[in-house]
């Protein structure tokens, strides 16, 4: 077979159609096989705005871009080799993403009439027919009408029937692509197993699919991606806001304390609370509030009751917690504050993704109110990242911001996932009895300035405590004024503090020394990281550093940053990071923006260090 | 760590007081309401490390910092919510919420009506005083239309919430009043509402002698409280007045006064704290003092209900979950279903 | 800028139609109501451009990108309390709340019962679809209990909220219920709600094929319609069932349902929508459909009440202040009634 | 008379006591009788963070600060020369704001056993006796035995004759400054109307007091301090919050647009909310909402409607709103949101002032949502500043920030009140209903790239407006990812062209270049002010620039700021501006902070000048 194929270290597909074709499930599976096969892989879907907006419309499309490899693969990102649509719509709102000369393969039936008009194609257009895709190679298949000749006899109804088209197309993706479709039908064996003629018409329209590719007499040039020399390992899929919820789940059995979420739905962080929910068997008990103060008002009582307290949200819900998270900073109890970001201001673009945030995370609420905040880099990241969330809520007694993104929540990729007996432990301050006789001090700290955490229930440790100005140790209500400034100065060096129990920055890729540093956090961290290898591939003196602890940051990585003669910061914000390294080390740090609600690809950012130089 | 703790310690209201000046203005009814708890709480058979106080903002929630309890001054209006997070995750804690009429019914009028419904089992008092008293001055949701106060200088426009009625609209399981007035009618009220299982909204009709003094006067004041107080218990019928001369009868769905000279005690509406449209038509005796003839104030029980709590059913499928699934594996759910081994 | 508008220019429900696609799911009810909306707003004698809708956030409130008059889309929750500002200086204008079951009684309850008490002049129609519909799927305010949502897989917990009983605790002064599957009651009750001189509130059930497909399904389906819903009207007795052969009759406070051909019509309850009480029984009437016999569930105008409206004095005060001091001059109140001269 | 007297260029007197002791209404009949005599002036009082606090307690201390002088006077927060205590608990409270070797007048009878229990000093401890005044110069007065005596036989209850003894006190201390009682008694004459025999008694102490000056062998050294050379004018007394709402009626009478404010109370903003609900007959309409949020909101309903819309609130209130601000910003709408600023974080210490909450005005709201930030810099300046933010948010359609504090709020000082046709004119934007056939476009921008503002009931102008992010000019909802980045870009742009309507930046005091620049911003102007004239005079070449337009800059900030050597920033904060100058500018500005809940004094200051050099 592998005769008649070019031979490719990587590839990227970008499947699109209605939300009704089924879609998603034809991007993960291809995702699972391709991974199984050994390839290093990356995956983002995306979803449409509408809930179910009409068929055919441009609103309704659903998208699933993967990127596999037989090299490391660090973001799904970039423009697409192959553009696979099911009609005119889906090819319309992609077309973008397909890199000059790409493939496209296309179901010719989702460009009759009614659907180039619902696409808003101008009446009589046809792209597949008027030579406007010229600069690309474009093959059509007549996916409706062989799916049903497929099926003829089968006894299924035409919706049914109609509900298998993905597979055919899947199988013939299987073939030009040298994969074969075994693990997809264990997967159709299983999922439908009650339904036993659905799961043999499934199987018949893949396999039909793939044999399509085998016998038909396209001149379709076949693609094989070798195997990737992978870390030898046992991984799984794994994906940002699942990720996210093992993560704290981890940290709880870790911790020994019962994990509460206080949250109320809101895209794109709604997946996290979904998951949690299922896990009740872990003890987590998930509340599903009134509305975000509530949500993490609640939390904060469940803190205080001695358990691993977290909240949820995204934008508009996370600005609404603002008031509480200060009472959190008041009260120094262990709290998780999860922003999973997407593009705003306001409702903004609720199902886009965006990293603006950030400074509301590190500055926005009133009077002088620090807390730690961390960014996850990649999906399988948000475990990692979150647990070191959790870890540094509990052990120096206050709330963290944790931030995510929509790309990170709903992208994927492949996971070495550790062992639970290799994960950090994570030891709760608590406040013990004390002796007869003795007063309990709640706000008296230990060496990380932490505050002892004393749970309802323990004799003895009775205490009250509250959002207003509290004195030393003691933690009384005061108006005293040089205890204000000492307490707002302790707060402040508390947090700084936790840079003691951090890892020091590294650089990620690139030389210790050189002329260009690109920094980044959060989930830009694939595009840099492509980008920054093709570059150093190139000759350029070039490194990545990724700053996962944005507050505070690491202790070394001023000197790190000094040691580049230009630092440039990509965001996907307006320039947001870029203003708090200028502002500490006054070192002319430069902002690249890409806003648009979307990924940076690594060409876009190679293209701006290779200006650099 | 382990902080059940089944042996019960006895204490008084001595040991419930901290080292903390109570800072209410000197005359204001919370004090009364202060007492009346540190008498009540050593009688309810808990211990002390087992009590939580958890106030919003406002003078009454203040009240953490004199009870040598658990506590939490929390913010605005958030008391409820911070309540029902607590109590979810340590059912065994006996919660108790400090909240005034701005804190409960402004501001946190949402979080109010959503722990009602769900019938967390706390007991909220509610100190209504008609008045925002800390922020000197300002008319709250329950002070009277047409209010004048610092906010409002020709009268408040706003018609005000019948604090009960909205609590019976939220479904609330346990619907009381009381004074600051009436020290021993109020400590009954309160071990009722410790009693019941299930969310026990006590509204306490609270003086601010200073922002609104006299608010309650004609039911407070000994010269008054007989004709203008109606004390419901549960099967007796509705008595009140001078010497008892008094009493309610319903006429269909009306509500009279009728003089017990005239008309037998037999006729009379009988109590029944079971019965929600009755205790529906008790919350809108409210009533002008100065019309003739007007319904008496109602202070008491007025309604209560068996229903099931939150806070049961949550920890209950956590419990179930765990018989169904067996206790969750950790490395299990690290590595899901669908692994692959790279070699 | 003068907007004031006397002259009425007809336009027809076509002219309502904006530019924008309207992006419901097919088979969605939400489409019943707006197309109701377009045909009764143009039959009240107003004119375009004196209505407003606003909505907060959810499927039900992208409804105003869809009526050609001015509209806010706002944030979630909060279309009550924008619509507050907005009557209350532009009390000339026509105002119309939409909102979800989320949107309104989650994170929007607090707004909607003050909304409620203050009695502006608005129509608010709540589109209940016991779900949240654009956040895929998870339970609501008035989702049933034991509901299995996205979010809870064990089912819910939370008692539901009886929107209509909250809404007359917090003294809403017109309540109401219809639903999307009968557009001809919907257009008579949107048209009563607008005539109504207060906030007028609508709940309408609507069903969400997607995510909660079937929830009103009884009350909706002409096999079951019948049996199941009863349409009260003011001064009608209360008849129901398959040829009007069942009634309500009222035994003590307690709703019963019988048999006309075992009892008179003449027994029966008659609909009185000024009776606060008895629009609170029928509120109740959320019996189980499976139990037997159980209450039908109640469509109509429920209860209305004449009461002042927020706007209304508002606006007066300002008159009263104008004719009782005149109209403000800026130089005195820059000059204040304290000042002296440096030479 | 004055022969006795030491001539001084200035003078301040702390009075001090119960909240029931009259001090509020002691110190402004001081403030008034001074500024008529025609000294500057400026004060300052210090209420009690509780309601009524317990009399005699340190918690119930009430406190009226003023200081005037011949020469101009910037501000009230300087150590003061006399401190006059009318019971221990007030000495106890602020014996560390007098100047050493300064003069203290206590009144005996509070200093007896039960007062000194009340105060916590120690048993039998009486600081009046035990030494630990000596350097202090300390006079006694027994005034509650004097007002007695004074008032024996008038037929008052004892109550009432109490009521009277801050009138002694104030007559005494009138006599040592050389001022005359008339104002004082004018004004007790118009409050007392309907009570004659309180008018004669509460005169007759007042009097009494005066006398007691003159007769009573105290080696008092009386003090005089000479009118100052002042702007001639006309002046009246004004205190920040007042100043605000009257700045706000003034912009609602230019503009023409009726006036709505949605507030919720909170301290120190009420009385704004207060004093705008009396001017009801400026047709200005004030709502008092269930919530901060409904705060808002209902103001972004009455700003859609048409008025000038406003909402106030402070710490944890403002929090409260971030939301809809980020509502306001994408529908641009004009709306202008005060922040007095109280102690933070959470409820902090809400009768205290702080500049905490600059980088929440500037940046703390979910994704990219710029918008103009202003401050206050003296009580007076708070009508300019509101009437600039009113401005700003008309004609550029925007929502604007607000910043005053709890030391502006409440501080006073003279103010030459401008005439009304003085003000700038400022222009709504309206749309105009169009000729037929044409669409109104809402998104559509003028030069200063602000929208029309088309409000319900003109017709043609129909149109709907959101959160979600929108379409140019059409403003209908768009996903588009070029369409976002360019609207991001958009608003932002939008922001910084309000720097071409303020006015260029001025040095307030001293050199157009130099050594040492003091930037400040807000209430902190008087003690900079004071401290770099101090400096100057002293031979330092050091300049004062205080910054009002904070978002944007104005244009020239920068080339200011690089007329020095060093750049200080003195904030109430643990350093805030300094952190936007260093990011902007990469200029190594310092930060100086006093986190005290109290402002700094013009000697501090002072102190951190001199460092420098
Ligand atoms: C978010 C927020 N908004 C406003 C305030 C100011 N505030 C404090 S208490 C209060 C109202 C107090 O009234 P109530 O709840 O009736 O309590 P009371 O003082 O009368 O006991 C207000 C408006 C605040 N602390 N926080
Ligand atoms: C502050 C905030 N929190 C959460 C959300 C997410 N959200 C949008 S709509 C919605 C609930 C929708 O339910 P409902 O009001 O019943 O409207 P429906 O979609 O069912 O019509 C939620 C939780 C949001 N947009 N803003
Ligand atoms: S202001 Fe009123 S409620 Fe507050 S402490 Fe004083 S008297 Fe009590
Ligand atoms: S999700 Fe439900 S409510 Fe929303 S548009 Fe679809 S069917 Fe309608
Ligand atoms: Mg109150
Ligand atoms: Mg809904």
């Amino acid at each position: 077979m592998e005769n008649n194929s070019v031979i490719a270290t990587e590839a990227t597909i970008l499947f699109a159609g209605d939300s009704g074709d089924g879609i998603q499930l034809t991007g993960d599976q291809f995702t699972t096989t391709t991974a199984l096969f050994g390839n290093d892989v990356s995956t983002f879907p995306n979803f449409p705005a509408e809930i179910r907006a009409p068929q055919g419309t441009l609103a309704g499309v659903s998208g699933f871009q993967i990127k596999f490899g037989s090299q490391e693969i660090y973001t799904p990102g970039d423009l697409c080799d192959l553009l696979v649509v099911m009609n005119a719509a889906a090819l319309k709102a992609n077309l973008n993403q397909l890199k000059p000369g790409g493939m496209i393969i296309a179901n010719v039936e989702g460009f009759d009439a009614k659907n180039l008009r619902l696409a808003k194609f101008p009446d009589g257009v046809n792209p597949l027919e008027n030579g406007s895709l010229s600069d690309f190679k474009v093959y059509t298949l007549e996916v409706t009408k062989m799916t049903k000749a497929t099926l003829e006899g089968s006894g299924l109804g035409t919706k049914e029937i109609d509900r298998t088209k993905n597979m055919f197309v899947l199988g013939y993706i299987f073939w030009i692509y040298n994969r074969t479709p075994e693990h997809t039908i264990k997967f159709i064996e299983q999922k439908f197993a009650k339904r036993p003629e659905i799961v043999e018409a499934n199987i018949k329209t893949l396999k039909a699919g793939y044999h399509f590719g085998e016998t038909s007499e396209t001149f379709m040039q076949r693609v094989q991606v070798k195997p990737a020399t992978i870390e030898p390992g046992i991984y799984r899929n794994m994906t940002g806001n699942p990720a996210t919820a093992i993560g704290l789940i981890a940290a709880s059995e870790k911790s020994g304390l019962p994990l509460f979420l206080g949250s109320y739905p809101i895209t794109p962080a709604s997946d996290i609370l979904h998951e949690l929910s299922r896990h009740k068997n872990f003890g987590v008990r998930t509340f599903q509030a009134e509305d975000e103060i509530a949500a993490i008002t609640s939390a904060i009582g469940a803190a205080f009751g001695g358990s691993l307290a977290v909240t949820t949200s995204s934008g508009p819900g996370i600005a609404l917690k603002t008031e509480a998270i200060g009472l959190a900073i008041m009260l120094e109890l262990p709290l998780v504050i999860i922003n999973v970001q997407r593009g705003g201001p306001s409702t903004g673009l609720p199902t886009k993704t965006e990293q603006a945030d950030l400074m509301q995370a590190v500055y926005g609420r009133n009077g002088e109110a620090p807390m730690p905040v961390i960014a996850a880099q990649t999906p399988a990241d948000c475990f990692f990242a979150v647990y070191e969330a959790c870890r540094i809520a509990v052990e120096h007694s206050t709330p963290v911001f944790f931030l995510s993104d929509g790309f990170l929540a709903n992208g994927a990729e492949p996971w070495k996932f550790p062992n639970a007996a290799d994960l950090k432990p994570i030891n709760p301050n608590f406040a013990e009895p004390l002796p007869e006789g003795e007063t309990f001090l709640p706000y008296k700290r230990d060496e990380k300035l932490a505050r002892k955490w004393a749970i309802p229930g323990v004799k003895g440790l009775e205490h009250r405590i509250g959002g207003l100005e509290k004195e030393n140790e003691t933690g009384s209500i005061s108006y005293d004024p040089d205890n204000h400034e000492f307490m707002v100065k302790l707060r402040a060096e508390k947090i700084a503090r936790v840079a003691d129990s951090i890892p020091l920055q590294t650089i990620d890729n690139g030389p210790e020394k050189g002329k260009v540093l690109v920094l980044g956090w959060g989930s830009t961290y694939g595009a840099i990281k492509t980008a920054v290898k093709k570059a150093v591939d190139q000759g350029y003196s070039v490194a990545h550093c990724h700053v996962r602890y944005i507050m505070p940051f690491p202790k070394n990585l001023e000197s790190i940053l000094r040691n580049y003669d230009t630092v440039i910061v990509p965001e996907m914000n307006n320039g947001q990071l870029v203003k708090i390294i200028r502002d500490k080390f006054l070192i002319d740090a430069k902002g690249i923006s890409k806003i648009k609600g979307i990924p940076f690809t690594s060409d876009e950012i190679l293209k701006h260090i290779v200006s650099n130089f | 760590m382990s902080t059940t703790q089944t042996e019960k310690v006895p204490f008084t209201a001595k040991d419930l007081v901290t080292d903390q000046d109570v800072r209410w203005c000197p005359g204001c009814g919370d004090y009364s309401i202060l007492k009346q708890v540190q008498t009540v709480v050593p009688e309810l058979g808990l211990n002390r490390e087992e009590i939580v106080f958890i106030s919003g903002i406002g003078c009454s929630s203040r009240f953490p910092y004199y009870m040598e309890t658990y506590g939490m001054h929390s913010i605005h209006g958030r008391a409820t919510a911070v309540a029902s997070g607590l109590k979810a995750t340590r059912p065994e804690l006996s919660v108790w919420i400090i909240t005034g009429d701005g804190d409960s019914l402004s501001i946190g009028g949402n979080h109010f009506i959503h722990l009602l419904r769900r019938n967390f089992d706390v007991n909220i008092l509610l100190f209504n005083n008609e008045i925002y008293g800390l922020t000197k001055g300002q008319y709250s949701p329950t002070s009277e239309s047409g209010k004048v106060t610092k906010s409002t200088p020709m009268g408040s426009i706003d018609h005000p919430f019948n604090p009960l009625a909205l609590v019976l609209g939220a479904d609330g399981t346990f619907v009381a009043r009381t004074m600051d007035r009436d020290p021993i009618h109020m400590r009954e009220v309160l071990k009722r509402a410790n009693l019941h299982k299930g969310s026990s909204l006590v509204e306490i009709y609270q003086n601010c002698n200073v922002f609104n003094d006299g608010a309650f006067e004609v039911f407070t004041d000994k010269k008054t409280k007989a004709a203008e107080t109606l004390f419901v218990e549960n099967g007796k019928p509705l008595v009140f007045g001078n010497d008892g001369n008094k009493g309610i009868l319903l006429d269909g769905f009306v509500p009279k006064v009728v003089d017990l000279n005239e008309h037998s005690i037999n006729d009379l509406w009988v109590h029944d704290e079971r019965d929600r449209v009755k205790a529906g038509i008790l919350t809108r005796f409210f009533d002008e003092v100065t019309s003739e003839p007007h319904l008496p104030r109602v202070f008491g029980v007025f309604y209560v209900e068996d229903r099931f709590r939150y806070e049961d059913i949550f920890n209950q499928q956590i419990a179930d979950s765990i018989r169904l699934k067996g206790k969750g594996n950790l490395d299990k759910l690290l590595s899901g279903n669908n692994t692959w081994e790279v070699k």
